[in-house]
């Protein structure tokens, strides 16, 4: 390692230590499949760097969540482009026990919950300045886990040139050497972990995304380990059908996890709409705590994470007729007959 | 002769003005909020062929389905031209395939800047702002790298200042003359702001706002009033019509039948987030 | 445009123009079906930089060159990874004919046909110095492609420093300002042109592309006009049936062509494997031009392209039975039952 | 004691020793001509773990089908578990996804660079050299980006030189010791070379070539005899055992009954070209 990449400030993993880790990795195919439990306990460490999937609320990692709230850890840092749910969860179970779980830092470019409304949550963490914020764009974000996981140490980008964003992120400006002007220089980001929802896997990794592919490709080639929870896996020999739908390839995968409804109240294409009004009720608790009561957004993390043993605990909450509700309100939405 | 009378939310407005500003067979990237929603009644009413671009990687989808509550939601994939990730939807945008981008924001200066970050002293107050807003996202994306901007902000004095918090997305900046440019931006920057009052431009020469239509029930005085800071007035300066019955019935009874992202006049009900 | 990159020599676009072309443009959803003929015609003039897609001897431009061929253009400058056939083709016009057809440079990593041999007309275009060379690596080519696709001036990449290619080629080696160490800066290729063969498009330009991608995606999107040429039209509601499957959004095309077979003799999946004896023929006819008999070369360019009113003539020459053999061979190689 | 005797080709013979080279499980990033062939042997022999990655962008297929003739046919997509294009492959061997370049040239040095681009002087005869090749292709990205790479090369005395008329594909440069890091490249450089008379190494102090098997009929000096420069001789130099029955049978009757790609004894073919 040269000293000035030992000068950068890296996130997660230097350029070096991310290549060297994959190399002495074992690339096999072979059968990845694990409990969610055993998975965050065996990838995931206090102090990581870890990116979060899915964009807002679509297919966020919330099961991955839970049991990462479960787990406990400490001074995580978070990356992202754009979150929800799956931030509100993480960063209220901060607010809630600081002792057992927190996140130090931030590198993102959006957290709130679009027609769902602000996060008081975030408005709570960054308002009694608990969480230290790296604010960037949502291509400034998405570029730099593509900038890692093409394995380089930068990648160029002209957006937010003249904002203030430049003036507290680590991003360059430089002169571009073939025009003579102004680029912004990215720099990579290898987070330690990446957690991603996706619709099907195969017991080796092979993923299949249906709908946006948010920036799930990227992060799990950036990151040193991937954990995927899907809805649903099939035998290889059945996604391998169709090579060009594999989103993510076997090997930037450690742990296939099958949890139906994963990423439930959030949107997972042809599987289940949003829960809206779960998603508002939770923000009601948020802005109570924001407010100085507590008690509300703790309740609910007592009933539905702590006190449950997985994520099916979570699930059984809700009423068959109002998990196929979302799921009908899903059907309207998918292109073609199932 | 007779005369309608039908009453209407400044909201109600404000997504009538967008959609009437898009210009057809353009590509526009979509914001999330009322410029979802103004594009929506742009497409369905007048302007059939407007092509949105979701930053969450989707291209062109007909939104044939009910209103997406997420610019990355299972109703923007449906049936579009061409459906990746992030990095995709950005891309194209910096080669320039984006003819508008069309985003909201939550304090905005004389030259477009947008602020959606922070209230707060910059940048001694960064980690510990008065009030976070939600940040960036793709906005300051869009205003960087789509040709033109049109942006969408809730009329309020405390949200026009000749001096914003935090420039989120770069508008024209200083407004002197090429500071876009000098700055290596590729887009041209705001084109239009569209206000709960009024429809604004920019001077060529200052880059200043100036306010080209008002409202009904809105003067150039009622205007001035609620902005923070002094606004030109365009020389054609002129009304701007009001909501038509078949504008509102678009939005009241296919759009937002539940009046989930636009107010209607007679149930109150709380505005969503428009960032 | 500032002086610098007034100053550094590109080839195509500069990336101002490319983007101001693109500005200008009307990119809306209309109905781009046209004749080979019209859109050669109307797209490509002298001069330009015409971008190859396909790789090696896979769905190669073959129809498009044929074309561009009958018209005649001069001093072109070619844009490619690895070209096979479709630049045999265009290589050998300009050797036949050099006052009808002729290309000024290449920009290019590879020009032969793997398991097919060595390019006679290569070598005897290179040997006698006849075109203006630059090599690159293929990752070079295709992340040069890729930089005009993402708007920028430059993209970052590894490979090959330290080679000699880095010492006639325009790249730029910097130190990384993040790590010190020493990084290639390619620039940006932005075509006037881009050919492309594929599957499946639609009347607007909406592609779908089986079996490898090559890079006809970021061709498509960083040449100023692209002209696709498909084995097969469908409706836009079927196309967008399955938008992940859109390889290439319809308003990075401008002409959609129908040519059944328009890649043969190379493999184009799906729908024909290679034609192994025809590509065998004309590389014997080019291995007689280079040891200075033209004359079969000169009777193959009679016959199949100067004699040949559009491509179905060409396609006539070759039994039913001779396409079938190539399409069962394919239909061998598809994974799943059509 | 019954002894078998089975003529075989100095290319086959090739094939099998690149297959043997090859370790199970690992990720290949594999070169089109021999390097292919010998990775289709070694997957269906001995090594059903190995996952070829072809640079046209598929990764991982069973190649259960005939060879393909192109690393970027049809038969290297069918049931792969990834597909797209050569950004793709290149992207994910830069970031470290490939154990093993396998790879061949036209030429080779004693520190493993390859040239597969042009004869002659360079730069003065690069617009008009004595032979011109094909170029890189990717073989300079493997050799550039792939944790080791694996050379295949016919052994002969005009294509093994003390300098090499270019460097397409970078090995241990100069063979100074961190030349490849100094450089920028991030792979650890060639691990073997694999000729048509033995299997070669490379010093660790020096990084030049030396011999560590010799195949039947070759000794050390023969070995020798047939390169343009001073090899080294491994201290425990050993003999590479012939093709087994078994691999000459797989070659022959399964992977490629034809012939098209590899020599056989009796019919006489031209060797197809392997850059």
């Amino acid at each position: 390692m040269s000293s000035n990449e030992e000068q950068f400030f890296w996130t997660g993993l230097t350029p070096d230590a991310a290549r060297k880790a994959l190399v002495n990795k074992d690339k096999s195919k072979r059968d990845k499949r694990s409990s969610l439990k055993d998975a965050v306990n065996r990838f995931i460490k206090d102090g990581d760097n870890v990116a979060i999937g899915g964009f807002v609320d679509n297919r966020q990692p919330v099961a991955a969540t839970f049991e990462m709230i479960r787990h406990g850890f400490k001074d995580l840092t978070l990356s992202y482009q754009s979150g929800g749910m799956a931030i509100d969860y993480l960063a209220g179970a901060m607010a809630l026990r600081p002792d057992h779980f927190s996140i130090k830092r931030m590198e993102f470019a959006y957290w709130a919950h679009e027609s769902f409304g602000l996060s008081p949550i975030f408005r709570y963490i960054a308002e009694n300045g608990m969480v230290e914020l790296e604010d960037w764009s949502n291509y400034n974000m998405s570029a730099r886990f593509k900038a890692g996981a093409m394995g380089l140490t930068f990648i160029p980008c002209r957006s937010p040139l003249g904002s203030d964003i430049l003036k507290k992120c680590r991003a360059k400006v430089m002169d571009c050497p073939f025009t003579g002007r102004p680029i912004i220089l990215l720099p990579a980001s290898y987070p330690n972990v990446a957690i991603i929802h996706v619709q099907t896997a195969d017991m080796f990794g092979n993923c299949v995304i249906n709908g946006t592919d948010a920036t799930c490709q990227e992060i799990a080639m950036a990151a040193d380990y991937t954990i995927v929870t899907c809805e649903r896996i099939v035998p290889h020999r059945v996604i391998t059908r169709r090579p060009k739908e594999i989103g993510i390839p076997f090997f930037a995968v450690d742990a296939v996890v099958h949890v139906p409804f994963g990423a439930y109240p959030t949107n997972c294409r042809r599987y289940y709409y949003f829960n809206k009004e779960h998603i508002a009720t939770f923000h009601a608790l948020g802005t109570r705590l924001r407010k100085g009561d507590p008690k509300g957004l703790a309740a609910y993390y007592d009933d539905y994470i702590f006190g449950a043993k997985g994520f099916e605990d979570f699930i059984d909450h809700f009423p068959v007729r109002k998990l196929l509700e979302e799921y009908q309100s899903e059907m309207q939405n998918f292109e073609r007959m199932v | 002769m007779l005369v309608t009378s039908i009453e209407y939310t400044s909201q109600e407005m404000i997504v009538v003005a967008g959609a009437r500003i898009l210009e057809d067979n353009k590509v526009v990237f979509v914001g999330t909020g009322l410029p979802m929603i103004a594009t929506v009644l742009a497409i369905r009413h007048r302007a059939h062929g407007i092509i949105p671009v979701f930053e969450a990687g989707a291209v062109g989808p007909p939104l044939e389905g009910g209103l997406p509550f997420s610019v990355g939601d299972s109703r923007t994939a449906s049936r579009a031209s061409f459906v990746r990730g992030l990095n995709a939807a950005f891309e194209m945008t910096q080669r320039g395939f984006c003819d508008y981008g069309f985003v909201g924001g939550a304090e905005i200066d004389p030259y477009g800047n947008l602020n959606s970050t922070m209230m707060g002293k910059f940048p001694e107050e960064y980690q510990k702002p008065k009030a976070r807003l939600p940040g960036s996202g793709g906005a300051s994306d869009m205003a960087s790298s789509c040709e033109r901007t049109i942006l969408i902000m809730p009329h309020e004095r405390r949200r026009f200042n000749e001096k914003i918090n935090y420039v989120t997305s770069p508008g024209y900046l200083d407004g002197s003359p090429g500071a876009r440019e000098r700055a290596g931006l590729l887009g041209q920057g705001p084109h239009r702001v569209i206000t709960t009052k009024a429809v604004l431009g920019f001077d060529d020469e200052t880059r200043r706002m100036k306010i080209l239509h008002t409202y009904a029930g809105e003067t150039v005085e009622s205007i001035q009033e609620s902005t923070g800071f002094e606004l030109l007035v365009d020389p054609d300066v002129s009304p701007f019509d009001p909501p038509t019955i078949e504008e509102l019935t678009l939005i009241r009874e296919e759009i937002d039948p539940l009046g989930f992202f636009v107010k209607k006049p007679v149930k109150e009900k709380v505005l969503p987030n428009q960032f």
